[in-house]
């Protein structure tokens, strides 16, 4: 058991830390400036990123990609965090779609896709959750016919993120109503400038406008499009939402959190102590420290299990589980600890910290909904690591 | 012994439901989160003043109502199912603060124009030093020896004070604790609009040297100033818990109805027991609440030795209970409930803010545990 | 509004009193003197509550009740339990079969059992759970046969408490195997003398004896001793299952609990200070104080709409639910207090109040098990108060 | 970067859970409950000897097993997964104690024997004043010039006490704590036998003025005893945090295939969320608390600066996740859970004994945030 990096490694690790503060730097100067709306520089910040080689790090070198080794691939994403870097613009594309078409795209889907996600040039969404198919995915309805060479869509769309500037979707239909919910699903990759498709902006409890409705209304796919086989669609997804990763790099997030939360208590006062002073928001700080740093060894371990190819890894299902059980735990104690001002609005006279906490307590909320709900996590875990029997389809 | 709600609760209970669902919509709340405040109409506030429930537990002698306390907590339990802001809570605390004093020059100069609607009358308490309640008032009154004096500090999370007519200002007098009225338009005094989280309007309160005669202190007939205090808050804290209590049956009630009807895996989701369990265990913490705050109501009305820890009981009982309640409402919804059309993010927003207002459940369980710790010991 | 009792009531309470006072007194000489074994002595006990007319106070007066209020009912029960009397021996009898028998029996049954059951002459157990017949009770399956004028009774009852003492079972059997499960279900009185029958005792976890397995072997029960219809037996059972009681006298004890834990926590020092000095010993002492005072003010709403008959009361379950869950965070929070101390056996140098807390943390325990498990009353509050589907029965 | 077991370690792992599988039987502690105590028989205890087990962290010079800190906490994991009584992890701790220490002297005179099972060591750290470990220690060692001493205090549960040949026992020195070895005849030190609720042995150690030579403190090569006393308490703790997991992943795995094969209401009931989704908040304890074992393991053998830290939040997390698995795993059994047969209790007899040993969950919170303290300070 060891946790150090090889020395390559390291070497790897200094000099993208070096880079990484120099583009940072310049990147900040050109945001000063004014440069372009926010989109635009995230799509310059990820190109950035590209151009020197630190993007694509697990992809194939043919496409764009750097073949990099898992402790490679990493370090990218601690440094990243650590150094709180802009987010890549194009995250579907990077995680969900890439990642797809790498695995099961023909090589004329791989040739013509991978390299502009990389770019950030094709800004990507996902189309997999409709308003009957939430929770129960496979009971997705948007239709889709094959009619010669090219599927007709019909349907809608739901908590689509960023689907107002996506060039591409990446689309589960059912192509076989007659078939078993889970057979008669096909993978599409959808040309957002489609005639026929219709975007609406959807508000969160938050305030915020992430997601999208995506309708369809005799929306023309080609053929060539198709991921994998017909009616062969659900599996392919399935591989993709149960990808396993280290998810060493969101543990750096809630470090983050974590630390910002102890100044706020170190911070506050209350009559004639600070917050911190009080025992039990101290053992409650202590706590989710514990078990952000439980995260961290459960990181590590997995990164190994990866590494050895043992399989000895834990579920990803609970790193899920527990990051967002601790976001959402975090979020309400920073509430707790505002005590008073816990309800002063961003604006207002007396806000604390410009309204960053209740903010942070609204996203966190839906870390527990949104790519499979917490209930989800805990049917994946007792059925897939427990081995227990299912409880939902009976 | 009857523990249950009388006929005419039940009658108030259903009329303040049906007015509300026709005359006040959560849509008024979630626009007011763009352009804020969301505040009541006037209109509106002087249909509720024309229904009695301003004075509902004032004395009959002035217009009021005269019933109990649990009557009163009925109509807040309405108005926090109903989403109504707060100035209903406000203005029935700051009314029967006046109404029991004892201070019957004030009692008859404003208790008529506040509950009719006609004036407006808030209470302001709290301090910017973290800490809730009148142990921590630290704004100051200065007495001179010809009942004259001069009433110095800030107040903040004052409700409804944009323009109210009459201020009830918790201050330090020379003995003790004390609630002090201080008109909207007296000299030195200076209000800035706040805004809560869940869109309603508060003020910050600046008192500069504001003079005020010893005739404008709440004392009760024995002259104990503090004790009408402890008790107007106290009253204001039960309507804040039977606000809450609104807010969570209304989530419950919003919730079940959804698992009964969402089908997921070709079932309701309220057939899985992630999901039917999570609600029980809400129903629970609900009816618990509600039997707690019916006990605070009857400690209050009885005056009975206990009444300031069942008060503490239940106001920190119900704000845990409305926030999980409305947290687990959220979750339960799924995506929906994720999103700006829904409800739920409303309750929990005024949740959140109600509790922590007029101390959370930490500051009441510690209040509860120095009376505990006689009661034990 | 209104909490006081009326002065009818507070002058039968100030008669109870009084005569408990003098009734435990005495009751303590003979114990002291160390009259009869300990079953002896919990008959003699029953027998004097009897005669002085504090027992069955909700029963016709023809077969020996009272016939009373319902607040006399409560006051009795409250002030038994205020003054820590002693327990009513025939528990079963007082609380299941009797009321089965006052509901259900045929005027023969009344005559022949009640009178025998105030005076605990003739002590009772409860047949009903078997190994394979837990939560899902209905399931049983000892099974009777009609013949003739009697029962053929052949099978296995389990956590039948006092089985080893009683002289009488409220017997559940199964009588029509083709049967849908709830509809081929008798109830049965059965004389524990009976040929066949064999009570052998169950240890609990705590160390304890309190559980039996009883075997039935050829047993006979005459036709005479059916409560009910044939087949009929489960609406019976569900009823006095069901019987919403208003829980007052469990409250109390809870109180006591919770003073000898405020004392336990106000004694134990913790190097330089007590435990209650802690805040977080405190608060949650203080939560619990919550919980039961919530408690006491819903069995007092309980009890209003049983005297005004309104049907406004809140389900048993709920208070059972959280009547367990109250004990068991008591007897843990017992043995956090107790610190190191929290090991030490009962017998041993620096054993804390003789172990009292280790035996209570065993027993609460058990609370949330028996009588239907919190996962039952979980069921029964989703489905029976909050209308929610069935999640058992697919 | 390799944070997996090594070959190795597995071998350790199946070797140790196999061997325990044949010689070892719970129906031994539960015998002990009602025929105190729950002892190793000394025959097991040579064959546990003789596989290497006691010397696994000790140099090999002398004949131990120089596995770093992770193999002895594999051993120890297997010991509580199979129920053996502590002995084993006391006197791991206390033979690594002395191999450490520095005092050559003692290590030569007593490591073999200890290690080869003749001769039997334990630590005697707390004592009666409701508090665990170092910083609590009140028994007090005097010095003359001569460097001889005496010691006087009294110890309480001390595991394995009872015909122990050596107690290190934990004493405030002239210049700070330190471990000072005392021989289990020496004059004035007497045992008393004390029981704990999971019917293992510890007993009472009197020391009244016992004689010892300032060679019996453990001391580091740089003289720093107080170092030598932290470093065991904290390998000591680990230890018994991985009893802990041995314990939790046991009872989650007999829990777990109970559920799989009790049908109620015509279904296994690990197929009901109330039962499934609770095992696998169980699982989620248990994965969390394991991998922070391993990340206190390696801390200790790295000796990096957050080893202290990690060493709490092992011992903290492991404590409350064994009796939290172990109380849901008497509940989902349902009434064969709360049997004496089932071996659930005794897991959970065991783990209330050892989250209440060494610091309880609480105490080490409390050390975790004075660290914690300076690192986000």
């Amino acid at each position: 058991m060891d946790l150090t990096f090889s020395v390559q490694d390291e070497a790897f690790r200094a000099r993208f830390r070096a880079w990484l503060e120099e583009a940072m730097a310049e990147y900040k100067e050109v945001m000063r400036a004014g440069g372009g709306n926010p989109l635009e520089q995230s799509r310059v910040w990820q190109a950035k990123l590209y151009e020197a080689g630190y993007l694509g790090m697990a992809w194939p070198r043919a496409y764009g990609g750097q073949e990099a080794s898992l402790t490679e691939q990493v370090i990218v994403s601690e440094e990243l965090a650590r150094a709180k870097a802009p987010g890549t613009i194009n995250t579907i594309g990077l995680t969900i779609a890439g990642p797809t078409i790498v695995q099961h795209g023909t090589e004329a889907q791989k040739q013509r896709f991978l390299p502009k996600i990389l770019t950030a040039e094709e800004l990507w969404c996902q189309g997999f959750s409709e308003p009957g198919a939430g929770s129960d995915l496979p009971a997705l309805r948007t239709r889709a016919e094959l009619k010669d060479d090219h599927f007709v869509v019909n349907g809608q769309k739901v908590w689509t993120s960023g689907a107002f500037f996506s060039n591409w979707c990446a689309l589960l239909v059912r192509t076989d109503p007659s078939a078993p919910k889970r057979k008669g699903i096909t993978y599409l990759l959808c040309d957002m400038k489609s005639p026929g498709i219709e975007v609406r902006p959807l508000r969160n409890a938050g305030g915020g406008s992430h997601f999208c409705e995506v309708f369809f209304d005799d929306v023309k796919i080609p053929r060539e499009n198709m991921v994998g086989e017909l009616h062969g669609g659900w599996q392919i997804a399935r591989s993709t939402l149960e990808h396993e990763r280290s998810g060493l790099s969101g543990v750096i997030a809630l470090e983050g959190n974590l630390e910002r939360l102890w100044q706020l208590a170190s911070t506050i006062q209350r009559g004639d102590h600070k917050a911190i002073d009080e025992v039990m928001v101290r053992h409650q700080l202590v706590q989710m420290w514990f078990e952000k740093e439980g995260l961290r060894y459960l990181g590590f371990r997995n990164l190994s299990a990866q590494i050895s190819g043992s399989g000895a890894g834990v579920s990803g299902s609970l790193g899920k589980l527990v990051n967002s059980q601790l976001r959402q735990k975090m979020a309400s104690l920073g509430l707790e600890i505002a005590g008073p001002l816990a309800s002063v609005a961003k604006k207002s006279p007396h806000v604390l910290d410009r309204g960053r906490w209740q903010a942070g307590y609204f996203d966190a909320l839906g870390y527990s909904i949104g790519g499979g709900t917490s209930e989800i996590m805990h049917n994946a875990i007792a059925e897939g690591v427990l081995g227990l029997p299912h409880s939902a389809d009976q | 012994m009857d523990f249950e709600l009388s006929e005419e609760q039940n009658l108030i209970r259903d009329v303040a439901a049906r007015f509300l669902e026709d005359n006040w919509s959560s849509d008024i709340r979630r626009k007011g989160l763009d352009e804020p405040p969301a505040t009541i109409p006037s209109e509106l506030w002087s249909e509720i003043a024309a229904m009695g429930w301003l004075g509902i537990s004032v004395g009959e002698d002035v217009g009021g109502g005269a019933q109990d306390m649990l009557s009163a907590a009925i109509l807040a339990e309405a108005a926090g199912a109903a989403l109504l802001p707060g100035p209903l809570i406000s203005t029935m605390a700051a009314v029967t603060a006046l109404d029991r004093s004892g201070n019957q020059s004030l009692r008859n100069a404003h208790i008529r124009a506040l509950i009719q609607g006609d004036k407006r009358a808030t209470l302001a308490v709290e301090e910017a030093n973290g800490c809730w309640g009148p142990d921590r008032v630290e704004a100051r009154a200065v007495l001179a020896s010809d009942g004259s004096g001069t009433l110095t500090g800030t107040k903040i999370l004052v409700p409804d004070g944009d323009g109210a007519d009459l201020f009830l200002v918790a201050a330090r007098l020379p003995d003790g604790l004390g609630l002090i009225a201080i008109a909207g338009d007296a000299p030195g005094l200076s209000v800035t609009p706040m805004r809560r989280m869940d869109g309603q309007a508060v003020v910050e309160v600046q008192l500069d040297g504001v003079p005020f005669d010893e005739n404008a202190i709440l004392a009760s007939t024995d002259g104990d100033a503090e004790r009408v205090l402890r008790e107007a808050y106290d009253f204001w804290s039960v309507l804040l818990a039977a606000d809450l209590l609104g807010i969570s049956s209304a989530v419950l009630e919003i919730t079940t109805e959804y698992a009964k009807e969402r089908v997921q895996f070709g079932r309701p989701i309220g057939s899985f027991q992630a999901v039917s369990h999570k609600l029980a265990d809400n129903l629970v913490d609900v009816e618990i609440g509600r039997s707690l705050l019916y006990g605070a109501c009857l400690a209050l009305d009885e005056e009975a030795p206990d009444r300031e820890v069942l008060v503490s009981a239940a106001k920190a009982y119900l704000s845990d209970t409305a926030v999980s309640v409305s947290e687990s409402g959220l979750q339960l919804h799924g995506g929906i409930g994720y999103t700006w059309e829904l409800d739920i993010h409303l309750y929990l927003r005024q949740a959140r803010c109600n509790a922590a207002s007029l101390g959370d459940a930490a500051h009441h369980r510690e209040r509860a545990a120095t009376y505990l710790a006689d009661s034990f010991g």
